[in-house]
C-alpha cells in the first residue's frame, strides 16, 4: 500500500493508523499501556488501534499480527509473546513494509539494527526489562526479610516469557547478592488466584518458616496474598507483587501485599506510539527506550506523585 | 461409547470406594509428612481450611455442571457466566462507593446471580428451543459471556472494598470457611435435587434416553431451561465467592478452573454419555483434585513433576472406581 | 354412542418416502380396533402421530372432539391417553418403579420435605408386574439388566396403571412369554368392559381375532380395508396386508 | 442426550449448507473491506495464506479427534502430545548443533512422531484395556504430556536453527503454505480412512452401540488403540509444524489452540454421544475459525467485542447445519 | 454323528442374582434345539455365553470339541457360529448394507486404492431383505429410521447371510408381520437340510413345534426338562415353563 511512502515524503504524517498488539488483551498491564497509548493518539490526532489475543501465547499472537498486517497500518507497536518465536511472523511484517516497534519485551537478541542476527529488523524496543523487574524484587524481598529465610516465585504458567524473566531475574539476584536467601521451586498456578492461594498454604505446611512470596502477576500475587492472610501469616511472610494494578494496590493498603513492582505500562504505551510516529515522519529513534520501575509499599502508596503508576483496570 | 455400566446408579448410597481412595490420599501424604518432614500434613487448622476452600471454588462450578451431564449435556459457560457474575456484582457494589456497606453487598450478590442466571437462560433457550447441541451452544455463550464480563467491567479486574464482602469470601464459621459452607449448602441443595425429586428422576432419564422422558410426558424443553439456569447460577456463586475472596470481580475467575469443574464432575462418576454422575461422587472430585493438589506442594515435588502426578492420581482415582463395579460383577 | 377418537386422513412424509397416507378411523369408547399391516405398513407411524410424538404432514386427530394434532406428548398423555411404544421407550438407567411412574412419580414427606418415595414405586411395580406373570428377581436393579420380556411388561405396566380413557398398544405381546401373553389379551377384555377404547397393533393373527372388535388393516401407508372380524377370516386379512385393496 | 439426527451420516457428500455458510461469511467480510476499508480482505495471498496457516493449526489438532468423537470418545491429551512431539523433535534437532541440516531434521520429525505416538498408546491403553472413561483417561496424559514435555525441555521452549525446518513450517509450494498442505494430506487420508474402509465403518458403528461392532466380530480393543494414536500423531504433526514455524518446540504448543480444535470437530457436525460427524465437517469447521478470527481483527472490531462475535458465528454455524436436517425432513 | 454343540454345565451369576445355573445341552449338525422358558427364564443370557458376549460363571461351551469359553465375540463368530440377538445389536448409524457387512465389509477398486463397495453391500442387502418378504423404501437410509420389523429382518440377514455351521436365533421373528414369520420358518428348515445346527429360541408354541427336534425348557435358569416335540404337548411345556421339574 503506498500511504506509507506518502506518510515518509510529506514528513507531517497524515491520517496516521497504528496498531498495538498486547501480549494479551485481559490484562490490566497491557490495558494500561493502551490507555497510554491512547493519550498519546490523541496528542498527535492519530488512531491506535488495539488488537490482541485471550492468552499470552505465540499460536495465539501470530494470527492476529497476520490479520493486522492484512490491514497494513502504518506501523506496529507488538508485546511479542516470545523472544525467538515471534521473529519469523514479524519479519512478515517488516518485509511488507510496516515499521515494528516491539514493547515490554524484545526479540531476538534484543539488539536492533545493528547489522546481525535473526530479529535485527525492528526500529526499536520500549519496556521495562523484565529481568531486571525481577531482580527490583528480589532486591525488595530482601530487605523486608532481613536478607535470609526462604522464598518461593508464584507463577502463572511456564512458557510465558515476560514472566520467565522476571522469575530469572529474582532467582539470580538473590542467588548473587543474597546468598542467605534461599529459593524454594517455583508454583505454577495456572492464573487461578484460588490454586495459588492453596499452593501458598500447602508450601507454609511444609515451610513453618517460610519468609516470602513473589507473585510474579497479578493473580499470582493477589492469590498468595490470600493464602498468607488466611493463614494469618500476614505480619511474618513479606509478599512482593508484580505491576500495580487497583487490586494490588488495594492489598498493599490493607497489609496484605508487602511491595508491589511497578512497571510504567502507560508509559511504554505512550512512548511507544510517540517513537512510531517519529519513524513515519522518517526521524531518526533509539532502538532501545528504557522505562523505569516504581516500587509501591505502603509507605508510599498514598503518595500523589505514586497515583500516576497505578494501573487502569 | 454405549457404556453399560451395571451399578444402579440411582442408589443414594455413599460410593465408599471413592471416599476410600480419598481416605488413602489423605493418609499417603499424612505418612509422608510424619516421616520425610517430620510434620503433620493433615491436622493443622490452615491446611484443611485451604484444602477445604480449593475445593469449593472448583466444586461450586462443578455443581450445577452435574445435573447437566448426568442429563447427557455439557455446559462450558460456566467458564465465564462464573466470571461475568463476579464483574457485575463487583460494579453493583462499586457503585455504592469504594467503602460501602452490607446492603449494596446483598445487592451487589442479588446482580451477580441474576447475571448467571441470564447466561443459563440463553443457554437454555439455543440447547432446548433452537436444538442448538449443548457443547456448541454453551462454547457460544462461553465467548459471549467473556465478551460481556470484558466489556461491563471495562477491562479485566474491578476490585472492590467492601467489609462484607470480603467476610464473605474469607470468613469461618467455627472454623469452616464460608467458602465451603456455602458450597456445601448449595450441594446438599443439588443433592436433594438430584436424588430426592422429580426434576432429578427425570434428569437422570434424560440422559438415559429422551424419548422415554417426553412420551413420559415430561415437558423436556423446560427442565433443560432450568438445568441450565442452575448450572449457570451455581457457577455463578462460584464467581461471587472469588470476587469476595479476592476483593476482586475478575472476568477470567472461572477459566483456568474449569477444567478441574468438568475433572471432578467425571471423577465423580458421570459419563459423557450421560445417565450417570452423583453430587456426593463431584463432591469428592473437587477434593480430590484439591487435596493432591495441595499435597504435591507440600510434598516439596518439583512442579513439572506434579503436572504429571495430578495427571496419574486423576486416573488412578477412576480406576479405583472401575474396579468397584468389577467386584460388584456386572459386565458387558 | 360418539366417537373417542377421531383419526382422520393422516399423512406422514419422511423426506422423499410417504409412509402414512390418508389413514382415517375411529375408535369407541370400550373397542378395541386392531392396526393390523405388514412390517413397514406404518402402524407405528400412525400410533406416533396420535400420541403427538410426531407432527402429521397433514390430517387431524380428535379426542372427544378435541383436536389433538400438534399437541406435545405430556399434552395427549394429560388429556386421557396412554402409549406402549414397541420400542418401550424405557429410561434403561432407572428401576421398574421409576420408570413406572416416570413423569407422575410418588412422593413422600421426611420432616416436612417431600421426597421420591422410591419404595412404594418399587412396591407397586413388583405388584403390577407380577399381575402380568412376571417376577422380578431385583426390584431395584436398573431396567437395562431385565430381560426383553421383563422390560416389555415394564412398558405395559406404565401404560395400564393410570387411568386411561384409551390405550394404545404397538406390539405390546411380542416379547412376552405364553402365559403373560394370555394376560395381556385378558387385560384387553378387563379394560374394554371398563369403557376403555384401546388401539393393538398386533402380527399374532388369533389374537388379533380374540381382541378386535374392528380390524384396520394397513398397506404401504394407506388403510387397504377395514373388516368386522365376525365377518373376516385369516386369509382375507393377510391378502389385505399384501395390498389387495378393496 | 440420545440425540437422533435423521440425516445418514455416511452420506460422503459434501455438506453444501456448512460450505455455504463459510461463503457468507468470507463475503460479508470481503464486502466490509472494499466499502469500509477500501482494500479487499480475500484476494490477497498473503491473507489467503494467512488464513490457511492458521485454519492448519487447529486442523492438524482436529483431525484424529474427529475419529474419537465420532467412535464416541474424546481426547483432550492432544492439548500436550502436540507441545511434547513439538520439544522432543526441537531437541533432536539441537542434539545435530544449532547448524544442522537436512537429515537432523527428519530425524527429528520421527522422533517428535514417536513422542506423539506414546501418548497415543498409553491413551489407547488405558481407555481400550482398563476401561477409563476416555475424557478421565485423556485428562490424566495431559497432565503427563505436560510434565514430560517440560521435563525433557528442561523449561517450557526449545528453540532451534535449522534451515529445513523453517520451510517445513513456513514454506509455501506454488503460493500455498507447507502446514497447509501437510494438514491437507493428513486430512485426506483421514477422510479416506473414515469414509472408505472398514475402520472408519467400525469408528462410526462404535459410536452408535459398542456392542453392534464388537458382537459383529470387531477387535474393539484395537480398534480403540488404533483411534487414540492415530489422533495424538496428528496432533504431534501439529507440533511439528509448529516447531517449524517458530523455529522453537514450544511444550505448550497445542494448549490455546485445544478449545479451537475441539469446537472445530462439533462446528463440523460431531456430537458428544458420537456416531456422527465428517473430516469434511471439520476442515470446514477450522476454516470457520480461522476466518473469523482473521476477519474481526481485520475488521477493527475491539477485541471484547470479538469474543462475543466469535460465539454467535459458533453458535449460527451449528443453527445455519441444523436447518439444513430440518429441510431435509427428519425430526424426532 | 458326534455334536456340533455341546453346552456343559453353564452358570452366570449377576451380583446376587444366578441367572442360569447347571444348563447343559448338545446340538447335532442338521438339528434345531429350540431352548424356551418364560421370560427371564435366562434364555438370552444361555446364548450369550455361547456367543461369547458374557463370560460364564461356571461350565463350558466346546464347538466341534474344541472349547469356545472364554473367547471373544469376534473368535466364536470365526469360528462359524452367528447369532441373531433379542437387542438386534445393530449400528443405527449405518445403513442395511453395512450393518449386514459389519466386520466383514465388501471392497473394491478405485485407481488402485481399496475402498468400501458400498453400492454392492446395499444391493445385497435390499436382496436377502426381499428374500425375508420385507421391501426397503430408502435402502441408504439409516437403520434408526427403519421399522421394528424392517430392523429385525436386518440382523436375520446379517446370520443368514454368512455361511455358519451354526445359527443362534434369540426370538427372532418376535415384531415380523405373518409372511416374513413364515419366511423364516421355512429358512429354518432350509438351514437344516444344509446340515447347518440351530438353536432357536421362540414363545411360539406352533413355531417351536414346527421348527423343533428337541425342545430345552429353562425355568428360573435351570432345565427343567428336555423333550422331542412327537412326545410332548403344548401344556406339559408350559408347565415345564411354569417350574414344574421332570
Ligand atoms: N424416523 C423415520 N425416518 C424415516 N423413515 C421412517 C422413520 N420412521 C419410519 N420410517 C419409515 O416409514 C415406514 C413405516 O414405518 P413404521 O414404523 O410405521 O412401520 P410399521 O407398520 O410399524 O412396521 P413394523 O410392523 O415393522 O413395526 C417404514 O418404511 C420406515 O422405514
Ligand atoms: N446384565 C444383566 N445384569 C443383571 N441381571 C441380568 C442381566 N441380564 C439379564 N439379567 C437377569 O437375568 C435373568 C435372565 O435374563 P434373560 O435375558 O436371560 O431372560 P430370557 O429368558 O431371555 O427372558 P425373555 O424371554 O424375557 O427374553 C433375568 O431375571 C434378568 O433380569
Ligand atoms: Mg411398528
Ligand atoms: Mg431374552
Amino acid at each position: 500500500q503506498d500511504k506509507s511512502s506518502d506518510a515518509q515524503s510529506a514528513k507531517v504524517p497524515k491520517n496516521v493508523q497504528i496498531t498495538l498488539i498486547p501480549g494479551l488483551t485481559t490484562d490490566p498491564f497491557y490495558i494500561t499501556m493502551n490507555r497510554g497509548a491512547q493519550l498519546a493518539a490523541k496528542a498527535l490526532g492519530i488512531t491506535v488501534n488495539f488488537q490482541g489475543a485471550e492468552e499470552f501465547d505465540p499460536v495465539l499472537q501470530t494470527p492476529v499480527l497476520d490479520a493486522v498486517i492484512a490491514r497494513h497500518p502504518d506501523a506496529i507497536l507488538i508485546a511479542p509473546t516470545d523472544t525467538t518465536q515471534l521473529v519469523d511472523p514479524l519479519k512478515r511484517a517488516s518485509d511488507a513494509g510496516i515499521p515494528v516497534v516491539t514493547l515490554d519485551t524484545y526479540i531476538g537478541d534484543g539488539k536492533y539494527q545493528d547489522g546481525s542476527g535473526d530479529g535485527d529488523f525492528p526500529l526499536s524496543y520500549i519496556a521495562s526489562d523484565n529481568e531486571l523487574g525481577g531482580r527490583v524484587a528480589a532486591r525488595a524481598m530482601a530487605k523486608r526479610i532481613g536478607d535470609k529465610g526462604k522464598v518461593y516465585v508464584a507463577h502463572l504458567r511456564p512458557g510465558v516469557s515476560t514472566m520467565d524473566q522476571r522469575e530469572k531475574g529474582f532467582k539470580e539476584e538473590l542467588k548473587q547478592n543474597h546468598p542467605n536467601i534461599e529459593v524454594l521451586p517455583t508454583q505454577y498456578n495456572d492464573n487461578d488466584a484460588s490454586r495459588a492461594a492453596s499452593q501458598f498454604q500447602a508450601v507454609l505446611a511444609r515451610n513453618p518458616d517460610i519468609k516470602g512470596v513473589f507473585g510474579a502477576n497479578l493473580f499470582s500475587a493477589i492469590g498468595a496474598a490470600n493464602g498468607v492472610a488466611a493463614a494469618n501469616k500476614s505480619d511474618d511472610v513479606t509478599v512482593i507483587g508484580f505491576d500495580a494494578p487497583p487490586s494490588i494496590v488495594n492489598d498493599i493498603k490493607s497489609g496484605k501485599i508487602d511491595a508491589t513492582i511497578a512497571q510504567h505500562p502507560a508509559e511504554i504505551g505512550y512512548y511507544g506510539v510517540m517513537t512510531a510516529y517519529a519513524i513515519l515522519a522518517g526521524q531518526s529513534v533509539p532502538t532501545k527506550i528504557g522505562t523505569g520501575f516504581t516500587v509501591l509499599d505502603s509507605d508510599n502508596v498514598t503518595d500523589d506523585a505514586v497515583q500516576k503508576f497505578i494501573y487502569s483496570e | 461409547m454405549a457404556n453399560t455400566n451395571g451399578a444402579s446408579v440411582l442408589k443414594p448410597l455413599l460410593n465408599a470406594w471413592s471416599w476410600l481412595f480419598l481416605a488413602i490420599i489423605l493418609i499417603f501424604f499424612e505418612i509422608y509428612a510424619q516421616t520425610e518432614v517430620g510434620a503433620t500434613f493433615l491436622f493443622r487448622v490452615y491446611s484443611i481450611q485451604a484444602i477445604l476452600t480449593a475445593a469449593s471454588q472448583i466444586l461450586l462450578l462443578a455443581l450445577g455442571l452435574t445435573l447437566v451431564v448426568v442429563a447427557g449435556h455439557i455446559d462450558l459457560s460456566i467458564a465465564f457466566s462464573s466470571g461475568f457474575a463476579a464483574v457485575v456484582m463487583a460494579l453493583v457494589i462499586r457503585l455504592g462507593g469504594m467503602d460501602s456497606g452490607f446492603l449494596i453487598f446483598l445487592a451487589g450478590l442479588a446482580a451477580g446471580i441474576g447475571a448467571g442466571a441470564i447466561v443459563g437462560l440463553v443457554n437454555g433457550w439455543l440447547i432446548a428451543h433452537i436444538n442448538v447441541p449443548s457443547f456448541i451452544g454453551t462454547l457460544g455463550t462461553y465467548g459471549i459471556a467473556r465478551g460481556a464480563a470484558l466489556i461491563v467491567a471495562g477491562g479485566a479486574v474491578v476490585s472492590i472494598q467492601n467489609d462484607s464482602a470480603r467476610v464473605f469470601g474469607n470468613g469461618t464459621v467455627a472454623g469452616v470457611p464460608l467458602p465451603a459452607i456455602i458450597a456445601g449448602v448449595l450441594a446438599l441443595f443439588c443433592h436433594y435435587v438430584l436424588t430426592h425429586t422429580k426434576f432429578g428422576v427425570h434428569t437422570y432419564a434424560l440422559g438415559a434416553s429422551r424419548a422415554s422422558v417426553e412420551r413420559a410426558g415430561v415437558d423436556v424443553k423446560r427442565h433443560l431451561m432450568i438445568l441450565f439456569v442452575l448450572s449457570a447460577v451455581t457457577a455463578a456463586a462460584g464467581g461471587l465467592v472469588y470476587t469476595g475472596r479476592f476483593s476482586a470481580g475478575a472476568a477470567n475467575a472461572g477459566e483456568p478452573i474449569l477444567l478441574y469443574a468438568v475433572a471432578a464432575v467425571f471423577i465423580g462418576g458421570a459419563s459423557l454419555t450421560g445417565g450417570q454422575g452423583t453430587i456426593i461422587g463431584t463432591v469428592i472430585g473437587s477434593l480430590i483434585i484439591a487435596v493432591i493438589q495441595f499435597g504435591l506442594v507440600f510434598s516439596g515435588l518439583p512442579p513439572y513433576w506434579q503436572f504429571i502426578a495430578v495427571g496419574l492420581v486423576i486416573i488412578v482415582a477412576v480406576v479405583v472406581d472401575q474396579s468397584r463395579d468389577r467386584f460388584s460383577g456386572s459386565q458387558t | 354412542m360418539s366417537a373417542l377418537l377421531e383419526v382422520d386422513g393422516l399423512k406422514k412424509r419422511f423426506g422423499g418416502n410417504e409412509a402414512v397416507s390418508g389413514v382415517s378411523f375411529d375408535v369407541h369408547p370400550g373397542e378395541c380396533v386392531v392396526v393390523a399391516g405388514d412390517n413397514g405398513a406404518g402402524k407405528s407411524t400412525v400410533i406416533k402421530m396420535i400420541s403427538g410424538v410426531y407432527t402429521p404432514t397433514a390430517g387431524e386427530v380428535r379426542f372427544k372432539g378435541e383436536k389433538l394434532t400438534g399437541k406435545s406428548p405430556e399434552a395427549v398423555r394429560a388429556a386421557g391417553l396412554e402409549t406402549i411404544y414397541q420400542d418401550l421407550a424405557l429410561a434403561d438407567n432407572l428401576d421398574p418403579g421409576l420408570n413406572l411412574y416416570l413423569g407422575r412419580e410418588k412422593m413422600r414427606r421426611v420432616m416436612g420435605i417431600p421426597v421420591l418415595d422410591r419404595k412404594t414405586m418399587r412396591n407397586d411395580a413388583a405388584a403390577v408386574m407380577k399381575s402380568l406373570g412376571i417376577a422380578l428377581p431385583d426390584p431395584s436393579a436398573a431396567v437395562r439388566e431385565m430381560s426383553g420380556g421383563q422390560r416389555q411388561a415394564i412398558a405395559i405396566a406404565r401404560a395400564i396403571h393410570w387411568k386411561a380413557q384409551l390405550v394404545i398398544m404397538d406390539e405390546p405381546t411380542a416379547a412376552l412369554g405364553v402365559p403373560e401373553q394370555r394376560e395381556v389379551m385378558a387385560l384387553i377384555e378387563r379394560l374394554k368392559t371398563q369403557d376403555v377404547g384401546i388401539i393393538l397393533i398386533s402380527h399374532n393373527l388369533p389374537d388379533i381375532f380374540a381382541a378386535a372388535d374392528r380390524i384396520v388393516v394397513l398397506a404401504r401407508g394407506r388403510v387397504a380395508g377395514t373388516r368386522m372380524p365376525s365377518e373376516t377370516s385369516d386369509e382375507e386379512i393377510v391378502r389385505l396386508m399384501m395390498g389387495a385393496s378393496d
